[in-house]
């Protein structure tokens, strides 16, 4: 057990990692085979982030100093060598991921895994990326994972294929390509500038930068802040989400509930490191609050544009960003707690949303269309691919309206932030933590702002979901019970109680994240955990006790 | 290259010039012809005699200032030789094909 | 040499840019290709320029000074290694997307006057 | 054992291939190439069905002389040609040579031959009938260049070949 | 702890009513039924309790860093409240258990029901504000669920909806305005909050804070202008709105006025807002019901009207107002559920609730017509009974109004035509119904419901008639508990009782009852002529104006948004472009940076040739990628040469190598592509030109700001001395000591970063996965099929296949496959050679992984797929697969030595004749890497050339449709 | 001295190796025909495979080598990848 701990934080890397090496060596007919190896590693990387969660809270069995865990890579110093870093951000991060790419996956296993080949490594391997980045403590390496988890999305979002699918993921390439050469350049400069990538390192140089290297840096970090803005789509660079996430296959669309935080963890776990050296504008600094704004306003304006369910959650998307951003941009105040609620609240809810939204549109009869390109993704030229659709009908549970109503009811409100869920904890901290900054003096029209903006798209969500869920459930005469299955309930069900775990456990979650905002904003910790790390050398495990067998 | 004696050095240097010009003399065969079956002629010049030369050089230079044979320049000559035909066969073809019925056919042998 | 690179970065990345902004998708996809290359001289040229320095180092002499800066070079490496990866997805995204829209337009639709 | 007995001379060839490109003659690379060599050899065939044999050796180099020659000749016709410009007075065009050797290896290697010598290119081959179609790029004397490529090369290839 | 069950107990019975079958009615009644009696009860058991000390409290800690915890606070206003909600819930879940039809999902109902219960409960006893707020919304959602109980209805979906968002909107001003009052006081709790009232009076905040909360409680109480709500709402049960839309639900904005009135009142802001609205509904909802033509339509408009009453004396600033308001709250719950019960029970019994159809009902329905009447006269404010005596209380009040004229005169004028108008409609409601000729075309012979179902709504009479009598015995008690919660020891002094006297009031009383009665008999012409249209005001409709507002919304959003995005990718990427380039220029604006001492390498004719044609390549595959895409890939592979070539000269080797491989790889690749696209014809016509040449010029702008901007700053990075103790340095220092390789770049690759490198070939790996789950859904475009058959001159339309025996192809390809299959154990020699070497000279696993699969594409090039493929060759997927785990284990081989993943371990083995063997982790690593570049690159590659194939089988089954047999 | 010869004279071959670079670069701009283009390819790739050996000379570094062995063994299968294409119309066939 000690050996595994030793190891703990490049566990939730390499296990996804060597568990899709392992089904390659399966063929996709062994469906399966690849099923058990499947829950195995997610199962394991939900229990290797319930660690981390606890070992850098200073739980449990690895003691790390400062309750930061760092991983030499290779056993080389920082900042030379490649360092992964579990603080309390990273590892809240793992395991919300760990929880929704769960639930994802379980959703899948239903029947969308077999609608195109390859799911269940595409899918290990976007968890791979997602853990990486959020364990990344090198800028470069936070670019490979980024890409890892790119290009698996991209196989995701084209999972299924259909006419739709493809034109929305050409898109999403496309725009997240050309994002990915920003990165390139922003990093470049960046070494250019500093001769470092280690991130820590990076916090101590960008100090020492004066004039004329001071303006290129920030120029870099101009870039780098548009290609996290990107991906954490930021308006007016983000009208390439609306489609992705309206056409990706529910699962994935679930997953993606979290890809969009992988750009604001970024754009935090940065701003919180240059925050000494004067964050950069991007990074919490001058935009980041009037883009949350222009975020959340569009996000807000398209809900209650859309009519479609799936868009509405799309959008939805982007008002939590765009509330994401306000909040953490606010200037002279620190909501970042409250933002973590806020965040764990909404992927939560999002992913529940779009794994839902499957559901019900299988008991429209107007959703024939959807059940058309559903059909197409189950149509098969190929005579090699395992054409399963038939077996992909479940059974008809019992009260699955009752269900599915009660579950969209609850997204709802998650969404809209209307008591009595954690949608509203979030909504009401954040906005009770912007009014204290009021008693420093700041300027209170963005606090003014903030508010308006937030109860605004509380109102919107309010117009934009009753009609929607009235439509979805109250309006149609020949509602069908869609045949549902016991695993395309019980992942809405897992993620719905996780919210009601946050509203009920509000006051130690909050505790626990504002200890997370607070470490963040002392970077020197960070800092000191990776710079002032000796190699590692563990002691060998002892014949016959150490290792497993 | 100070360690090499001025009796390599020159004939080296002269293989390089000579090189050069081949070289280039093929490379503006590309823009001097005609039509196009003549361009398929001119850069062999650089692939042979230009490659030749410069290999030449190569080993005697090397050799001299490492005191032992020296040949591995002449493996790029032999892929260069096992490769050609493949490009110029289709290529031709392509050309052929493409004027079927064109100003030239086959002259014949007696 | 520094101009030269730097301009040459400058037009591979100028046609580049105007290719990405093009209709079709085959023109996309040579954009991503030619501004690959300026992004890759780019961070090559974050080491500055060594001419006659490669970094494989005599294992007497390592001192730094006399070799080309190697961590932008491996950086590249990935670099190209990403982008090849990438344009492949792409072109098969692309045709995919020709072959089910009946259009080369990136949009997937003709945008008719 | 037969299979590794027919591998042996491309096995050799390999082997030396593997020493000129790490320019080295120690032990260790002696021993490693050796190795890589040997498996290369035995499990090239399959997807090499067609093996050549190769005998003259002597031949063979006297041919290579005659190649080097004629490479630099006709360098030196072409790049006349090339400089002069429409003054040359050229005549461009196909011609047809039939050919007696049917070993596809000894084919490639006339193939390579006629490549590699500027003013001449491969321009096509009939299975049938074995005539073989170049293109030349001065064709004031066809039955020179015939005679020359039958005798020259074509003769010595198949000794070699066949 | 009671406090705690009280909460409690409804929502866990609706818990078990959502749990049982949906045919269990009894049971759900007799669950909603025993959860109010036990919260009466338990409510009526603390009262001593509250008689004497005053407040009960219990505070759950939940959110404590927030200031939010669950406490719960029973005063005697919340006493008071408790008790109308739980009796008030036990007589409806009676009532409604036989109104409800066998049809309905019942125990559905008692869910909501319950969970509406709590909700209200919850409200009351909240003492935090923002659990308050908590319950407040739920409120909301629980009766937009029973509104929409009858979904089916279009009239039940509107009704609800409009109701929920009004009220929702309005819970979110509420939410800002506790926010504040958090902020102004420093804590959510109640009684902090009720002991800093004069703080939040003063503070600049207030008119901001009062508006917020004003607009909470008043779309709650559906007061003017957020009125209409309400008898949208009618579509719900009877015992729906009976319950929440006259008796509890409604007056929780009330509530929430009464509670802060010590706080909030006093000041002109407060009684222009709260008086205002209540004074204007007071008279137009009176005004309004009296047209109405549906019985639960006049209800409803009442209802407005005499909350109108409630919350315009709670706006007069006068503490007997306050008195008044609250008594008022009591009685209005009592004779108005009452009404619509009786309402309920002709409509379930006659079928309709029209009152031009109904007519004579008396006869019919006795009992329920002397129910009515009497809770109608307690509605007209008929004397002996309770509603008589809280206008009475009401008139009072006016008449003491002081200030301006306007208010002094207006306000007692205003309370006589409302009393009037009440009168009116009290009067028509039950004339219409009850009286005159019996009704004879009815859906339905009415005749009086079953005893039991009677019993709520006389109980609930027998309390009118009870209070109306003998008001100082049963109320002021209660009265004065709820005061002295309120106002502490400010309680004025008041008398309840029936007879005060001859005095102002009285006469206003007997001049309004007359004046009804004349208004009633006066608008009868009119009610005949056009029945339930209200005069001059009938076209404000406010369900109408709502729907057009949200259908304004709706219209409005997607304009704006279709103006602020776009779906098309160019404006996308342009935006993108233009983003970049401006914010990467904004900190560069000052100027300063441009290189002053400048380090340079001196510039060589060749490579600036180089790069003219290289540059002029690039320039003209841009040119050409439109039309010319062959042509266009070749000028840029001569650019990627450039490239290459550049990296050799400025000394890095292992990069042009890469570079060369991928280049080749790449054209392969986008040339398998090619086959799939058909050739560019212009076939639509596109935007006009003017547009196009515009969009060209600032396309070129766009592009050559980008190239001018990143050659600038390549520039200017690369004449600038490199960052001091770059960590660099210790890559060299360090590549041969420590890492073992000569070669730093690939030390790098493989050592010191190989995390980014086993990261990198993940990358390879995933697309080559996609590449191949895309590929097996690929439709080819109709006119790319038989393309390849116009290049080989018009051979016949169906593809023989190939024989896999022959030695050799036949044709153009005999000779190249002769070289070319001569050339794979080359290749692959080489490959392992640059594999080897890797960590001391130029090479690797990534290069020698792209040498290995060119050599292996040249095979498939001049022998075709099947011939390859007939021979026994690599899997790729397992050589995926492969290289993932050897990488993998050649990085966690190193844990049993106790290293962190990647360490490299050296293994030195001594063998006979060779010396020593020098086998390290780091090779094995690039092994790995090696054979996952091949089958990634393989995998794609053949993925592509394989729809060749598919496409070639599927012409031939076409051809020969008899043969149409696919193998198992 | 010999140094110096030597130097003058890799500059002048590379000189006209890039010069017959550009000539080819020309060419591929120029068309007209696609083959005329594989063609121009096919000598740029030769040209810049000869500065490459050169530049091995002057720096007296084995490592250009590799590079140039490279592209004499690879640089064809561009080159030929595109003429059977424009041959076949296709690179891989069944
Ligand atoms: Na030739
Ligand atoms: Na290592």
């Amino acid at each position: 057990m000690r050996f595994w701990l030793q190891h703990l934080p490049v566990l939730p890397v390499l296990i996804p990692l060597l568990t899709s090496a392992l089904m390659l060596l399966t063929r996709d007919s062994q469906r399966r085979l690849r099923v058990i190896l499947g829950a195995g590693a997610l199962g394991l990387m939900a229990l290797t982030a319930l660690m981390l969660v606890r070992a850098t809270q200073g739980i449990g069995a690895p003691r790390w100093p400062d309750d930061i865990g760092v991983y030499l890579l290779g056993n080389w110093p920082a900042p030379f060598g490649i360092v992964l870093v579990a603080d309390r951000l990273s590892a809240l991060m793992l395991g919300l991921t760990a929880v929704l790419g769960l639930c994802a996956w379980i959703y899948a296993t239903a029947r969308w895994d077999r609608a195109g080949s390859h799911f269940h490594p595409l899918f290990l391997l976007i968890m791979m990326g997602l853990n990486g980045a959020f364990l990344a403590g090198d800028l470069f390496n936070l670019f490979v994972f980024f890409e890892i988890l790119l290009t698996a999305s991209y196989g995701l979002m084209l999972h299924g294929s259909g006419k739709r699918r493809v034109g929305a993921a050409l898109h999403y390439i496309a725009v997240n390509l050309i994002a990915s050469f920003l990165l390139l350049v922003a990093i470049a400069l960046i070494y250019g500038l500093t001769g470092t990538l280690n991130l820590a390192d990076l916090a101590v140089r960008a100090l020492a930068l004066r004039g004329a290297d001071r303006q290129l840096f920030d120029s870099a970090a101009a870039i780098l802040g548009v290609a996290f803005l990107i991906k954490a789509a930021a308006w007016p660079l983000n009208f390439w989400l609306p489609n992705t996430y309206s056409e990706a296959s529910a699962p994935v669309a679930a997953l993606f509930a979290i890809m969009t935080k992988v750009g604001i963890y970024a754009l935090l776990r940065i701003g919180s490191l240059l925050l000494p050296a004067g964050a950069p504008a991007a990074f919490g600094g001058a935009w980041m609050f009037p883009a949350g704004i222009a975020t959340l306003a569009f996000g807000t304006l398209g809900m209650l544009a859309s009519t479609q369910a799936r868009r509405i959650a799309a959008y939805a998307i982007i008002t939590s960003s765009g509330t994401l951003f306000a909040a953490l941009g606010m200037p002279g105040a620190t909501l970042t707690g409250p933002a973590l609620y806020y965040l764990l609240s909404s992927v939560l809810a999002l992913g529940a949303l779009f794994l839902l939204l499957e559901l019900t549109e299988r008991s429209q009869s107007f959703g024939a269309n959807m059940l058309a390109i559903t059909q197409e993704a189950f149509e098969n030229d190929d005579p090699d691919a395992a054409d399963l659709s038939g077996q992909a009908v479940g059974v008809p549970l019992p009260a699955t309206m009752a269900f599915l109503g009660l579950s969209f009811f609850a997204c709802a409100l998650l969404i809209i932030g209307l008591p009595p869920l954690s949608g509203f904890v979030a909504k009401f901290s954040l906005l009770s933590a912007a009014l204290r900054t009021a008693e420093y003096g700041a300027p209170t029209v963005n606090v003014w702002l903030l508010v308006g903006a937030m109860l605004f798209s509380g109102v919107a969500g309010l117009i934009a979901l009753g009609r929607c869920g009235v439509r979805l459930f109250w309006v149609p005469e020949d509602l069908h019970v869609p045949a549902l299955r016991l695993n395309e309930a019980i992942p809405i069900l897992v993620l719905l109680s996780a919210c009601v775990l946050l509203t009920a456990r509000a006051g130690s979650v909050m505790a626990y994240l504002e200890d997370t905002a607070w470490y963040l904003d002392q970077p020197d910790r960070y800092i000191e955990a990776v710079l002032g790390q000796d190699q590692h050398d563990f002691p060998a495990p002892a014949p016959g006790s150490g290792g497993p067998r | 290259m100070t360690d090499l004696p001025l009796w390599a050095a020159v004939p080296a240097a002269l293989l390089l010039v000579l090189a050069g010009l081949v070289t280039l003399i093929g490379s503006l065969g590309l823009l001097r012809l005609r039509s196009f079956r003549e361009r398929m002629h001119a850069p062999t010049m650089g692939m042979t005699m230009g490659t030749f030369c410069v290999a030449l050089a190569a080993t005697l230079i090397a050799s001299l200032l490492q005191h032992r044979p020296i040949v591995h320049e002449w493996l790029i000559c032999l892929f260069l030789f096992m490769t050609a035909p493949v490009t110029a066969i289709l290529l031709m073809q392509s050309a052929r094909r493409r004027q079927r019925g064109g100003p030239d056919t086959p002259a014949k042998a007696e | 040499m520094e101009w030269i690179l730097a301009l040459a970065i400058g037009v591979l990345a100028g046609s580049g840019v105007w290719l990405l902004l093009r209709p079709r998708t085959f023109q996309f996809i040579m954009g991503l290709a030619l501004l690959g290359y300026a992004v890759n001289l780019f961070i090559f040229a974050m080491g500055r320029l060594r001419v006659d320095a490669p970094p494989v180092i005599d294992p007497a002499w390592a001192d730094p000074a006399s070799y080309a800066d190697p961590l932008p070079q491996a950086l590249v490496l990935t670099a190209i290694v990403i982008g090849f990866a990438t344009t492949a997805l792409f072109l098969v995204v692309l045709l995919a997307s020709r072959g089910m829209s009946d259009t080369d337009h990136v949009d997937g639709e003709e945008h008719r006057a | 054992m037969k299979r590794l007995f027919r591998a042996l001379p491309l096995a050799c060839l390999l082997l030396i291939l593997w020493l000129v490109l790490n320019d080295s003659l120690s032990a260790d690379h002696l021993i490693l190439g050796t190795a890589i060599a040997l498996t290369l050899a035995l499990l090239t065939p399959i997807l090499r069905p067609v093996r050549a044999r190769l005998s003259h050796p002597l031949t063979a180099m006297r041919l290579a002389g005659h190649v080097a020659a004629d490479i630099a000749r006709s360098n030196r016709d072409v790049g006349r040609i090339i400089l002069r410009g429409r003054r040359a007075d050229t005549r461009p065009g196909l011609l047809d040579i039939p050919l007696r050797i049917r070993d596809p290896h000894g084919l490639a290697a006339l193939a390579c031959i006629i490549t590699f010598t500027p003013g001449t290119v491969w321009a096509g081959h009939d299975p049938v009938s074995n005539v073989l179609t170049l293109h030349v790029l001065d064709l004031s004397n066809p039955d020179g260049l015939t005679r020359m490529i039958q005798d020259r090369y074509e003769r010595p290839l198949m000794e070699i070949f066949e | 702890m009671l406090l705690t069950l009280i909460l409690a107990i409804p929502f866990a019975g609706s818990l078990c009513a959502s749990l049982l079958p949906a045919t269990a009615r009894r049971a759900g009644a007799w669950l909603a039924g025993g959860s109010a009696l036990t919260c009466l009860v338990l409510t009526l058991w603390l009262t001593p309790e509250i008689a004497t000390s005053g407040i009960i409290k219990l505070r759950l800690p939940w959110i404590p860093t927030l200031g939010v915890d669950l406490t719960l606070r029973m005063d005697g206003y919340a006493w008071l409240f408790s008790v109308i909600i739980s009796a008030m819930g036990a007589l409806i879940a009676l009532y409604a258990h036989y109104y409800l039809s066998a049809q309905d999902p019942v125990p559905r109902f008692f869910a909501f029901l319950l969970s509406f219960m709590g909700a209200m409960l919850g409200v009351v006893l909240a003492g935090n504000l923002i659990q308050l707020l908590v319950f407040w919304e739920l409120t909301s959602l629980s009766s937009f669920m029973l509104i929409g109980y009858w979904h089916h209805r279009m009239d039940a979906r509107r009704g609800a909806r409009m109701a929920l968002i009004v009220t929702g909107t309005g819970g979110f001003c509420l939410l800002a305005s506790m926010l504040i009052i958090g902020h102004i006081v420093g804590s959510y709790d109640l009684d902090a909050v009720l002991a800093a009232a004069t703080a939040i009076r003063g503070h600049r905040w207030y008119p901001i804070l009062l508006v917020l909360l004003a607009l909470g409680a008043l779309t709650k109480s559906a007061q003017f202008p957020f009125h209409f709500w309400l008898p949208n709402a009618m579509a719900a049960p009877t015992p729906v709105s009976a319950y929440l839309h006259s008796a509890t639900m409604v007056k929780a904005g009330v509530f929430l006025l009464a509670r802060f009135w010590p706080i909030f009142s006093g000041t002109d802001w407060w009684t222009w807002i709260i008086g205002g609205a209540g004074l204007c509904s007071l008279l137009l909802g009176a005004y309004a019901a009296t047209f109405q033509r549906d019985m639960k339509g006049v209800l409803a408009y009442s209802t407005i009207s005499h909350l109108g009453l409630i919350t315009l004396l709670l706006g007069m600033n006068s503490r007997l107002a306050l008195v008044a308001a609250v008594f008022h709250i009591i009685n209005h719950a009592t004779f108005k559920a009452s009404l619509f019960m009786a309402a309920g029970i002709v409509d379930h019994e006659s079928g309709t609730r029209d009152l031009t159809r109904l007519s004579g009902l008396r006869t019919l329905m006795p009992l329920t017509a002397t129910l009515a009447m009497v809770s109608a006269a307690a509605m007209a404010g008929v004397p002996l009974l309770n509603g008589f005596i809280s206008k009475e209380m009401f008139f009072a009040e006016t008449v003491f109004v002081t200030g301006h004229w306007a208010s002094r005169w207006g306000l007692p004028l205003a309370a006589v035509v409302a009393g009037a108008l009440s009168v009116a409609y009290s009067l028509r409601f039950i004339l219409q119904v009850f009286f005159g000729p019996p009704a004879t075309d009815l859906p339905r012979t009415p005749h009086d419901p079953p005893r039991m179902m009677l019993i709520p709504c006389a109980v609930l009479v027998l309390f009118c008639l009870a209070v109306g009598i003998l008001p100082g015995l049963f109320l002021q008690p209660v009265l004065t508990m709820v005061m002295r919660a309120l106002l502490g020891n400010n309680v004025p002094a008041y008398d309840l009782q029936v007879w005060h006297g001859l005095n102002l009031p009285l006469l206003m009383s007997l001049a309004a009852m007359i004046a009804g009665i004349g208004l009633y008999l006066g608008l009868r012409a009119h009610d005949r002529r056009v029945p339930g249209q209200v005069p001059l005001i009938y076209r404000l409709d406010g369900r109408q104006t709502f729907e057009t507002l949200l259908e304004a919304i709706d219209a409005g959003s997607a304009r704006l948004l279709s103006w602020l995005q776009t779906q098309r990718l160019q404006p996308q990427v342009f935006l993108l472009v233009l983003a970049t380039g401006s914010v990467t220029l904004l900190p560069l604006l000052p100027g300063g940076w441009w290189p002053r001492v400048t380090l340079t390498t001196p510039a060589q004719w060749s490579f600036g040739l180089i790069w003219l044609a290289g540059g002029a390549c690039a320039l003209a595959a841009a040119y050409q990628a439109k039309y010319h895409r062959a042509a266009s890939l070749m000028l840029a592979g001569a650019a990627g040469l450039a490239t290459c070539l550049t990296f050799a000269w400025l000394s890095a080797p292992d990069l042009a190598l890469t570079q060369l491989t991928v280049e080749v790889v790449t054209t392969v690749l986008i040339l398998l592509g090619l086959r799939w696209l058909p050739p560019r014809i212009e076939e639509f016509p596109g935007p006009t030109p003017g547009t196009t040449r515009w969009r060209r010029r600032r396309d070129f702008l766009a592009a050559a700001s980008t190239g001018a901007l990143m050659a600038v700053l390549a520039y200017v990075m690369m004449t600038r001395p490199p960052a001091h103790d770059s960590i660099a340095a210790y890559f060299v220092q360090q590549a041969w000591p420590l890492g073992g390789g000569a070669n730093v770049v690939n030390v790098i690759l493989v050592d010191f970063r190989a995390f980014d490198t086993f990261g990198e070939i993940t990358v390879l790996g995933v697309v080559a996965l996609s590449v191949y789950a895309l590929l097996r859904r690929f439709r080819p475009p109709a006119e790319t099929i038989a393309a390849p058959l116009r290049h080989r001159g018009g051979m016949p339309a169906t593809f023989e296949e190939p024989d896999l025996q022959a030695p050799l192809p036949d044709g153009t390809l005999r000779v190249p496959a002769v070289l070319v299959r001569l050339l794979l154990p080359v290749s692959t020699l080489i490959s392992l050679y640059f594999l080897l070497r890797g960590h001391n000279l130029p090479g690797g696993g990534f290069i020698g992984g792209l040498i290995m699969a060119t050599g292996i594409i040249l095979q498939y090039m001049v022998g075709g797929i099947l011939w390859v493929e007939a021979r026994p060759l690599i899997r790729p997927q397992a050589w995926i697969a492969l290289g993932l785990l050897v990488a993998g284990a050649a990085a966690m081989a190193v844990w049993w030595a106790g290293k962190p993943l990647l360490a490299s371990h050296t293994l030195d083995l001594a063998l006979p004749l060779v010396g020593t063997l020098h086998l390290s982790s780091a090779l094995l690593f690039d092994v790995g890497v090696y054979m996952l570049v091949v089958g990634a690159t393989i995998l794609m590659i053949i993925a592509l050339a394989h729809q060749s194939l598919r496409l070639h089988r599927k012409l031939v089954e076409a051809a020969t449709p008899a043969l149409t047999e696919r193998g198992p | 001295m010999s140094a110096t010869i030597l130097y003058w004279a890799g500059g002048f071959a590379l000189l006209c190796f890039s010069l017959g670079l550009g000539c080819a670069a020309i060419r591929l701009i120029r068309g007209p025909g696609a083959e005329d283009r594989v063609l121009a390819l096919d000598t740029l790739y030769i040209n810049g495979m000869l500065i490459l050996l050169v530049l091995g000379l002057r720096f007296e570094a084995g490592l250009y080598f590799d590079v140039a062995l490279l592209i004499a063994l690879f640089g064809f299968v561009g080159s030929s990848a595109l003429a059977k294409f424009l041959l076949r119309g296709e690179v891989i066939e069944p």
